[in-house]
């Protein structure tokens, strides 16, 4: 945002005395455009995750309001602002009361570093990563506060789980973005991007085999880390009732929610920049994406649909699969994800290292990633269609009905 | 845990968890299985089965007068008085729907098919009472059954009546009916 | 091994004890003393050749002038079932828990205890099962009558059939 | 003693005591239990029932014999047609009624489709408290093919009350048999196939149950544990084929026993497993009982008021969740003098509170589903 105000500033030919006020004015408008995307986002996403569980289950889901029900979660939240704010008797009032500002929060200020396009950023950190590592554990204290002053064992134990869940998985996601780091050279998320081409054998999940694994280790601490299925252990109704926001109700309530939702765009935005190429776009130089203002929104929109369908597979986890227990979970994360990660990080660096003397290399070791990875995909459409001929039942491609 | 169940715990996971995914979104192509309810409401009454055991009703026409749906009921639910005198005449048929847990047992009874279901299901009132149905109106005289009468015979069709369409409409507080019955016959109201 | 040769077999160790094999309908079954069910159902239990390890309900029955108790045993082994009578006089009807023999007696004997007023002695937790704590009476009784309310909550509904 | 005497007497130090139900999602009704943690770790899980109780037992007493049928639907609202089943043999013995060969094939059918229905939401909530949901709705859309069915076939989709002392109510005809083999044919190597790929196999389910509340074939015996659940644990014990009754003898079945699949014999993976096989084994039994079918008549010859004469009876039959028996003491009147029901979910929740001891609190909840409880078969 700062390359973007100091353009105003030249191109309007304003004082420097003046400058603090557009600056200032910039951000706002930036944090304005960040937190109507997150909300929108999440209502959105709330509304589609329903018509997809609806799908997967045979049935229909919210069709009611608007085409297709597509105005539910519009509905929902009206009615959750004119809910009454209930604050049970024997709470910590002060701290009930805050606990759904910090995680929203919490994941909202990762927004500052997350890019839209070349320009478009709010702040082009060169410890991005680090921050946004840093900036969640807001969440942890936020779902903390409010499974502690809800005054119920209940939430007691879901904030319990949660922040031991939650400190715990910040561990893998650290290792397995290191991973991508070796070869990068950079913390600043933008320039990780910048590193990468726009074909996909250019990103950096086929740089090597370590960054290869190491994406879906991210990918499920990260799952692990925004309590979603199959970890969403802090808020596990069959065994917590609602975990740490049970004594939540109205408008307090939806901002936890607010919060889980918003995340998935986060978990996947992050993904899509480390891994997936970003807003690259094929086979256009960065110098000119970042000169033309039609490639910057070609690059937002294919940054979108990547992250996107990032958000998409974690919905379908989470109708897919069951919970684990709170032992296992622990077990999962120290004995299995960060050890792997760790390895990760060694191959990463074995072939970071050897790329420099056999640079061809790089280029079959990436290509021979891509063809495996079109392998599984191929193979999981053929279960697909085995799926449909082995119970038949009516089949219906049109995805809403 | 030995290394090589290390290994077979991650593939275990890797191959299941794909196995699962590849059915749940062939699922996603299929058609739902459920109906709309608000938008087909009428095709929901199609749907419901041939037999099937909704509000009961009864065709006072055919009615004996035999009590013996009255006698079958487990809990009660149907009350029928039928004056004595010379001349019997059913005066009063009434259905507690609020109460009545669909058995069909007074439906096997009946020797004539007078009390049977039908496919109403639907019928939430703001009063209870309102739940009651009666069914006579005025003095009635009994059904004389036909030698080689069959059930069937009777059945001409399931409709649903207009007690049961009209309840809210319907419900007045219980009064023996006014008309004189003739030949001396006494309802039970005028015996107290 | 059927009711009778069960029969011929446990009265060889409590002659006095035990009733000859009585009919009744479809059901044959054979009366026991009260004071000797440890050690019956020791016996049954764990005689080689009878191995009634299951212990399938208990049934109380209020008899009028006494309270019976109907004990169902599964032999998985030989693939037999029998059912055993006890006799309880209604003015104090204790006998021993046979809990620590089978463990799904446990909770037949707490609903006997509830529903029937049968004390069981040495019954590791012997409370109310089905009613609440604070319920009076034993509702499975003959000579059992509802009171008026519970709490001030009314037991009964007026009749709607009757009034209109 | 009461209920706060009892839990005074054991309470310890740095226990928490968790209040689970009657309204908690998972406890399958109305159940409560009185969990005693230690963290996550429970002390004991202490089962308080008597939500539901109606006292059928009693109602019994006052209900004329042909009456209660409708009754014995409500004591296990997803598999009412045993409940039919059992109460109705009993009272055939009782009269030495003999049952019309197709009207015994039709219970027999109507049973089987029951079971069926019965195994599925078991298997369905018990994934549901795992945490997975899509299972659930898939067992809910194939029973409510087997509910259209017994609409069909007797006019009501939950409480039956579809048998009758002497016969059935009403008969089968071609629609309703195509129907059957309709969905016979979908279910058989279809469903069950795609359900064990979607979650029976799925690795975090099978880490889940398996080793979870193991109980072994004494144990089981002796803690009175019938059916599917006593089959999980490795004992061969079946009614239907041990105790034959109606016309399963002339039909040809497997009694799927547990082996230790992924574990112990007897855990709670053992226990899923067993019902998914116990419902391929009910299909099978379906397509024979259905080509089978003979004709004739479907009520035998019953007085109108039934009255039988003085005796007892104890009559029981392998329902869903196990034996399922009817004690009927007949005292010659037109009402049962006593009526005793012995269920399987009672015994069962026995076994939860012991095999609770140690376990994680997201243990209870697998062991509750996988013994399959339902809360009015418990009270009555």
């Amino acid at each position: 945002m700062f390359e973007i105000s100091s353009k105003i500033l030249d191109y309007f030919g304003i004082s420097s005395d003046f400058s603090v006020i557009v600056v200032v004015l910039v951000f706002f408008v930036y944090g304005l455009f960040a937190l109507t995307f997150a909300s929108l986002f999440a209502g959105i996403t709330s509304w589609y995750e329903r018509r997809i569980a609806g799908r997967m289950q045979s049935r229909i889901g919210p069709n009611r309001v608007g085409y297709q029900g597509f105005w539910q979660w519009l509905a929902d939240g009206l009615k959750c602002w004119f809910k009454e704010d209930i604050i049970p008797k024997d709470t910590d009032s002060v701290l009930f009361r805050i606990a759904p500002y910090f995680v929203f929060t919490g994941v909202l200020s990762t927004f500052v570093v997350i890019p839209f396009s070349p320009t478009i950023v709010g702040s082009d950190m060169n410890v991005g990563l680090v921050y946004i590592i840093a900036i969640t554990a807001l969440v942890v204290a936020g779902i903390l506060m409010a499974g502690w002053a809800s005054n119920s064992k209940w939430t007691l134990l879901g904030g319990i789980r949660s922040a031991a869940q939650m400190i715990s998985y910040e561990i893998p996601v650290a290792l397995s973005l290191i991973v991508v780091i070796i070869p990068a050279g950079t913390l600043s998320l933008q320039k990780i991007i910048q590193m990468q081409g726009g074909a996909p054998y250019n990103w950096f999940i086929f740089h090597n085999p370590g960054t290869f694994a190491a994406f879906f280790i991210y990918f499920t601490s990260a799952l692990a880390e925004g309590n979603r299925t199959p970890f969403d252990l802090p808020e596990a109704e069959s065994e917590l009732v609602a975990g740490y926001n049970t004594e939540y109700s109205g408008m307090r309530f939806l901002f936890f929610l607010f919060a889980e939702w918003m995340n998935l765009y986060v978990i996947g935005a992050i993904a899509t920049a480390v891994f997936l190429g970003g807003w690259r776009i094929p086979g256009i130089a960065y110098e000119v994406q970042a000169a033309s203002l039609w490639l910057q929104f070609v690059g937002f929109i294919i940054f979108l649909i990547k992250a996107l369908l990032l958000v998409n597979v974690i919905i379908w986890l989470r109708w897919t699969l069951p919970r684990l227990r709170i032992d296992q979970l622990m077990i999962m994360c120290y004995k299995y994800l960060i050890p792997l990660s760790v390895i990760m990080i060694l191959l990463s660096v074995f072939f970071t290292v050897i790329y420099y003397s056999l640079p061809f290399l790089s280029l079959a070791v990436r290509i021979v990633l891509f063809i495996l990875s079109l392998i599984v995909a191929g193979y999981f459409g053929y279960r697909v269609y085995f799926n449909i001929k082995y119970f038949p039942d009516k089949t219906y491609l049109r995805w809403m009905i | 845990m030995s290394f090589t169940n290390y290994l077979a715990n991650i593939r275990n996971s890797v191959v299941s968890i794909f196995e699962g995914m590849a059915v749940t979104f062939s699922w996603m192509l299929r058609r739902p299985h459920t109906v709309q309810y608000p938008d087909k409401v009428d095709k929901g009454h199609e749907l419901i089965k041939e037999g099937f055991r909704g509000i009961l009703e009864v065709d006072v026409s055919l009615c004996t007068g035999c009590l013996a749906c009255q006698r079958t009921c487990p809990i009660g639910v149907i009350l029928v008085e039928v004056s004595k005198g010379t001349e019997r005449y059913i005066t009063r048929f009434d259905i507690d729907a609020a109460k009545c847990m669909y058995c069909g047992l007074c439906t096997e009874a009946c020797p004539t098919n007078a009390i049977r279901h039908t496919k109403e299901f639907a019928y939430s009132v703001d009063d209870i009472r309102k739940l009651v149905l009666h069914y006579i109106k005025e003095p009635v005289k009994p059904y004389k059954p036909v030698k080689d009468a069959t059930p069937d015979n009777f059945n001409a069709g399931r409709f649903v009546s207009e007690i049961v369409k009209n309840r809210e409409k319907e419900y007045v507080e219980y009064e023996a009916p006014s008309v004189k019955i003739p030949d001396g016959g006494q309802t039970e109201k005028e015996k107290n | 091994m059927n009711i009778s040769e069960v029969h011929t077999e446990v009265k060889k160790f409590f002659p006095e004890k035990i009733s000859d094999v009585i009919a009744s309908g479809p059901l044959s079954f054979f009366y026991f003393e009260p004071e000797i069910i440890k050690e019956l159902f020791l016996v049954l239990r764990d005689k080689i050749g009878m191995e009634f390890k299951h212990l399938s309900y208990i049934a109380a029955v209020d008899n009028k002038e006494c309270f019976e108790l109907v004990y169902c045993l599964y032999s998985y082994r030989w693939g037999n079932v029998i059912h055993l009578k006890t006799r309880l006089s209604r003015e104090n009807p204790i006998i021993k828990s046979i809990s620590d023999l089978f463990v799904a007696a446990e909770w037949h004997e707490r609903e006997a205890y509830d529903l029937m007023g049968i004390i069981f002695e040495e019954h590791p937790d012997l409370r109310r099962i089905m009613m609440p704590d604070d319920f009076e009476g034993h509702p499975l009784r003959k000579d059992f009558k509802e009171k008026d309310n519970y709490h001030g909550i009314p037991t009964s509904r007026e009749k709607i059939l009757g009034k209109f | 003693m009461t209920l706060e005497e009892r839990l005074n007497l054991v309470k310890r130090e740095n226990e928490i005591l968790l209040n689970m139900g009657p309204q908690h999602p998972s406890t399958h009704g109305v159940i409560r239990f009185i969990v005693r943690a230690d963290g996550e770790i429970m002390v004991e899980a202490l089962p308080v029932v008597g939500y539901l109780h109606r006292g059928i037992e009693k109602l019994a007493e006052q209900t004329p014999y042909t009456g209660f049928i409708p009754y014995t639907d409500r004591v296990d609202y997803l598999a009412a047609m045993f409940a039919n089943h059992a109460y109705v043999m009993g009272v055939e013995k009782l009269l030495g009624i003999e049952v019309p060969k197709r009207a015994e094939y039709l219970r027999v059918i109507a049973c089987e489709l029951n079971r069926i229905a019965s195994h599925l939401i078991a298997l369905g909530s018990m994934a549901m408290d795992i945490g997975a949901f899509t299972p659930f709705l898939h067992g809910i859309r194939e029973r409510e093919l087997i509910n259209d069915i017994t609409e069909m076939l007797c006019g009501a989709r939950l409480t039956y009350n579809y048998m009758r002392v002497g016969g059935v109510s009403k008969d089968i005809d071609d629609r309703i048999i195509k129907k059957i083999n309709d969905f016979l044919d979908r279910f058989l190597p279809g469903f069950i196939d795609e359900f064990n790929r979607l979650i029976t196999n799925n690795e975090i389910l099978v880490k889940r149950c398996v080793n979870i509340a193991t109980v072994s074939a004494d144990e089981a015996i002796n803690f009175g544990l019938v059916g599917p659940n006593l089959r999980a644990s490795g004992v061969k014990w079946d009614l239907r084929k041990n105790m034959p009754y109606s016309v399963y003898p002339e039909l040809k079945f497997e009694v799927p026993v547990g082996e230790g699949f992924r574990g112990e014999v007897g855990d709670s993976y053992d226990r899923f497993v067993v019902r998914v096989k116990e419902m391929e084994e009910s299909a099978r039994i379906l397509k024979q009982a259905v080509s089978q079918l003979p004709e004739g008549e479907i009520l035998a010859k019953v007085p109108k008021r039934i009255k039988p004469p003085k005796g007892e009876v104890y009559s029981a039959v392998e329902s869903a969740r196990g034996e399922l028996g009817y004690y009927i003491i007949s005292d010659g009147t037109e009402n049962p003098y006593r009526v005793k029901i012995r269920t399987g979910s009672f015994s069962a929740m026995k076994a939860i509170h012991i095999k609770s001891q140690g376990c994680f609190i997201a243990d209870l909840v697998v062991l509750i589903a996988s013994m399959d409880i339902v809360a009015p078969e418990i009270d009555r």
